[in-house]
């Protein structure tokens, strides 16, 4: 499947008169998004806003981060089985706004959690303080069950996303990038002597707010598969998740996903990179036994000699990490896998949940424990009544000069477990 | 599969208690767990995985945990303890121990919150071991 | 514990009911007890019985301490 | 702005003294001088930093006096009142390693003053003490003095400034055991593919998390004359004496205790109980003999098959106890048996 992204630079977001990308700027009238949101009648009401990097701005509790894409040559739409039909996706054209990213905020549960600083020292830790953002904060109606809101705010963000990207429509890249997996036996005798290598991700999909969808359908319910990791970037994976900021992957990451990347830049060079293997985080210990002897065998089916293994999460996914890891090896595939520390605010205690001999290559997107002090900043969108109830938050976060005393865990993507950062721990 | 649950979410114990077995513990997370491992001593199977959920263990003080009764005599059950489980179960304990205790959340709407989310976490597991 | 007695330099019995537990905490000589409540007893024999029971499980246990080992070793009947 | 102070230890041989045959010269202050590696030290501290003193030791005398020569050096240190200790570096050599890294250890632990050390990873010092001091990691030998000397002020310069010390890997010493952020020129994605091309290809890759040790002890030597061994009685069964004068908690328990069997024959309902709470008590508080064999032990002595029971029998509650807890336990017990002579441990539990 051969897929062309064609990058499109947002230098700036402004609000307008008329909704327009030009020289670069994108120019919205929340007007024309509003009812996109209201379509919906669990949502009240809802605004928007803009934060830019270098703003003194903060923006909490985030659920989703989104990047506007629009699909304009080949089959499907952005977000098969959410704003467009499940045709399969993954090759012809896409658009992509790059340098800009939609963040959908509000509280959600009593201890929603997601921190993005514009400015200061926590805007090293997310990706997001380096992108154009724009802001919606979803109001529910009364009464709204914490899990039909969650589902509310998850899809008004896909449809705002998708009317956004629809700018980009006709508008001529500042930059291509062609991506291209081949069939099994193709690539065999394309690149006969190149290692065979995969990409494993594990998606989390343990219940309400720790969910994924593939194609429209729970995560947890599906067998674990292989795809095209194109159909990644159009869009085919998303987000339903809104709990462990730092370590949840937000769809912007699914949609970026820095590991297809990376491994797209060796492709038919050092490896020949063959297909992603996608499989989930379940709560229940058969499912866990039944999806990491799936991968396994696919790992084999497919005669790899090499995967990256990448988690979501903490604690319970880590077992599902070392059970695929354990069955992977013991199938011959020499693997790496990719987490995060939960090793304590000292640094001091055992890192992940579950361990294994087998895990001997493993990178680390730093301890989410470590204690960060954030300065008051002066614009909050979204709402700080919430910061000391969210993971990493204490009692004392929010202190008597308005900074507040948390752990890592609570800045959006801070330790990333698909490897989207730089942050690392020794 | 037949089951029961132990749990110290009363939400899980009303929502749950006319249709399924529910052993309702008085107490925290960490007390769960440590009713759970006497269990799992004792023969009892873990269906669902203790550290379920990406809601630390110092900011919920709600767990429900599925469990399998293997064996009805002590004495089989000795035999037969699941090494799974027994491992499972103690590192959750020592995982439990490392989080910074937080002062308990008192805000009801939160501590409803919580309780919807693990009841939904439990739900999820119920799903698999039902069909 | 049973490790750090072992670290000491005294060879180590682990009499213990659940085996599985042992071999986690790495016990090197492991016999495996008769139930949790008690170990070494079993309150449904009568006292000459159940005295002769745990004799057995004691001498089992000092075969072990007697038998050299290389790594984890269950002494099973 | 007044340079700070700084006080150097070196051995016998970088003082230029002499080698191993005058490893036995005791400890001498030297106030105001600048010796052998301390002059390179001196050097790359510029006008930020100076040795104020130099302290030399024969390595024998060192490590065959450590309680006298540590206290003496502690007394002189603490007068001179410097702002950073450095030992070393020691290199490869394995008493010069040990005793840099004893007083270094001493000095920050005793008297709160920064210390640092320098040595090959190899130095049987380094595994004593990394977790104790700053290490910065040198070459096997001398040769690579001028690596060492440049990381180890750049190290203690940065250490003297109160500036945040980064990650293991980032400042050059050994890694403490204690996980530290910092962030990576690549990012986590680039590193692992960088990884799996090693990995495919058999070439040395380094893992960014080992796993925790699956720490396992070799067994001891089997008992060899189980007629003349005495034997001691350990539980994590809770069985204490009747009462449990000692407290100790039925589960989590934070403290063990130590009885006597002095004269007790068999264990029964009015002398002894068990304060375990993961289990029915019933059975082990009508006999306690069912947890803890001393009838069956008794007999056995008496018969000549062991050489004798120990007189002491230590327990605790294996339930809910924290792995550090149950750690420190054993090590304890296990200090206390080998002192009073026992050959061998049964441990039960429940």
């Amino acid at each position: 499947m051969r897929l062309e992204i064609g990058k499109i630079n947002i230098t700036d977001i402004r609000f307008a008169e008329e909704s327009k990308i030009e020289s670069g700027v994108l120019y919205v009238n929340p007007e024309d998004l509003k009812p996109v949101v209201l379509e919906d009648d669990k949502i009240k009401d809802v605004c928007f806003d803009i934060a830019k990097p270098g703003e003194s701005v903060r923006i909490t509790p985030v659920k989703d981060v989104i990047e506007p894409r629009v699909k304009v040559e080949g089959k499907g739409g952005v977000f098969p089985g959410w704003v467009s039909k499940v045709d399969t996706v993954g090759s012809g054209k896409t658009l992509a706004l790059k340098g800009m990213a939609l963040v959908t905020a509000g509280k959600i549960v009593g201890f929603q959690e997601g921190v993005i600083d514009m400015t200061g020292p926590g805007a090293a830790y997310t990706p997001f303080s380096k992108t154009l953002n724009l802001v919606m904060v979803c109001e529910p109606v009364e009464g709204l069950k914490q899990h039909d809101y969650e589902a509310a705010v998850r899809k008004a963000g896909f449809r705002v996303a998708a009317k956004i990207g629809e700018l980009a429509r006709g508008i001529e890249p500042d930059d291509t990038c062609v991506y291209e997996t081949l069939g099994i036996k193709e690539g065999m005798e394309k690149y006969p002597d190149l290692p065979r290598v995969g990409y494993v991700s594990m998606l989390q999909t343990q219940g309400l707010l720790h969910d994924t969808y593939v194609y429209g359908v729970d995560a947890k319910k599906i067998i674990p598969t292989i795809i095209s990791p194109t159909e990644t970037m159009d869009g085919a994976i998303v987000s339903g998740n809104c709990v462990s900021a730092c370590d949840k992957n937000p769809t912007y990451i699914h949609q970026n996903n820095p590991v297809i990347e990376d491994l797209f830049a060796q492709h038919g060079k050092t490896i020949n990179f063959v297909c992603q293997i996608i499989t989930n985080e379940n709560v229940y210990l058969a499912d866990k036994e039944r999806s990491s002897n799936m991968t396994a065998k696919l790992c084999r089916m497919l005669d790899l000699d090499g995967i990256i293994l990448t988690q979501e999460g903490f604690g319970n996914p880590d077992t599902d990490l070392i059970m695929n890891c354990k069955k992977i090896e013991a199938e011959g595939v020499k693997t790496v896998i990719v987490t995060d520390e939960y090793a304590g605010r000292d640094g001091k205690s055992q890192s992940l949940a579950d361990a294994d001999v087998a895990a001997d290559a493993v990178v680390t997107g730093g301890n989410a424990n470590e204690v960060i002090i954030l300065p008051k900043l002066d614009k909050v969108i979204g709402t700080l009544d919430y910061i000391n109830k969210i993971a990493g938050a204490s009692d004392k976060t929010l202190r008597e000069d308005g900074t507040l005393e948390v752990e890592l865990q609570v800045i959006t993507a801070a330790t990333n477990e698909m490897g989207f950062g730089t942050l690392s721990a020794r | 599969m037949k089951y029961f649950i132990l749990t110290n979410n009363s939400l899980a114990a009303e929502e749950l208690g006319k249709t399924h077995e529910i052993r309702f513990v008085e107490g925290g997370l960490r007390d769960v767990f440590v009713e759970a491992r006497d269990l799992i001593h004792q023969g009892a199977v873990l269906l669902n995985h203790p550290l379920y959920g990406s809601v630390k263990p110092n900011e919920t003080p709600f767990r429900s945990l599925l469990l399998h009764r293997a064996k009805s005599s002590t004495e089989e059950a000795c035999a037969s303890v699941d090494p799974e489980s027994v491992r499972l179960i103690g590192n959750a304990v020592s995982v439990c121990d490392k989080f910074i205790a937080k002062k308990e959340t008192t805000d009801p709407r939160i501590l409803q919150d919580f309780q919807v989310v693990d009841l939904s976490l439990l739900k999820s597991a119920m799903e698999s071991a039902d069909r | 514990m049973v490790k750090e007695l072992e670290r000491a330099g005294l060879p180590v019995v682990h009499v213990c009911t659940v085996t599985p537990i042992s071999l986690t905490v790495g016990a090197n000589r492991i016999v495996p007890a008769i139930a949790i409540p008690h170990p070494l007893g079993n309150p449904a024999l009568d006292k000459d019985e159940e005295k002769a029971l745990r004799r057995k499980l004691v001498l089992k246990a000092l075969k072990a301490l007697e038998t050299e080992v290389d790594g984890q070793k269950v002494f099973e009947d | 702005m007044a340079k700070y102070k700084v006080v150097h230890y070196i051995n016998q041989f970088f003082a230029g003294i002499g080698g191993e045959e005058k490893a036995d010269i005791p400890a001498e202050l030297h106030k105001g001088e600048v010796i052998g590696p301390g002059m390179a030290f001196n050097t790359g501290f510029g006008d930020e930093a100076e040795i104020i003193a130099t302290i030399v030791c024969g390595d024998s005398y060192f490590n065959e006096n450590i309680e006298a020569v540590k206290a003496e050096i502690l007394g002189w240190v603490k007068d001179l009142a410097p702002d950073l200790f450095i030992a070393g570096p020691a290199f490869n050599a394995g008493r010069y390693g040990v005793a840099c890294g004893t007083i270094a250890a001493a000095v920050a632990e005793e008297l709160g003053i920064k210390a640092m050390t320098g040595m090959y990873v190899e130095n049987p010092g380094a595994d004593m003490y990394k977790d104790k001091v700053y290490i910065i990691e040198t070459k096997d030998s001398a040769a690579g003095m001028r690596a060492a000397v440049k990381s180890m002020t750049a190290f203690a310069l940065k250490y003297l400034k109160g500036e945040k010390i980064g990650a293991s890997c980032e400042d050059g010493y050994m890694n403490q055991g204690v996980r530290v952020n910092f962030f990576e020129k690549e990012r986590g994605s680039k590193r692992a593919v960088d990884m799996l091309l090693k990995k495919l290809a058999d070439k040395p890759f380094t893992t960014e998390y080992p796993m925790p040790d699956f720490d396992r002890v070799e067994p001891n030597p089997a008992v060899k004359d189980m007629a003349h061994a005495t034997i001691a009685l350990v539980t994590s069964g809770g069985i204490v004496v009747k009462g449990n004068p000692d407290h100790i908690e039925s589960s989590s328990a934070s403290r063990f205790g130590e009885y006597s069997l002095a004269g007790v024959y068999d264990l029964d309902e009015n002398t002894f109980e068990t304060a375990h709470g993961g289990y029915d008590p019933v059975y082990a508080n009508a006999d306690a003999d069912r947890v803890l064999p001393v009838d069956v032990l008794r007999d056995l002595e008496k018969e000549g098959v062991i050489g004798k029971l120990h007189e002491k029998y230590y327990a605790t509650v294996g339930n809910g106890t924290s792995v550090a807890n149950a750690k420190g336990f054993g090590a304890e017990i296990g200090k206390r048996l080998v002192a009073d002579g026992v050959d061998a441990v049964i441990l039960t539990s429940t």
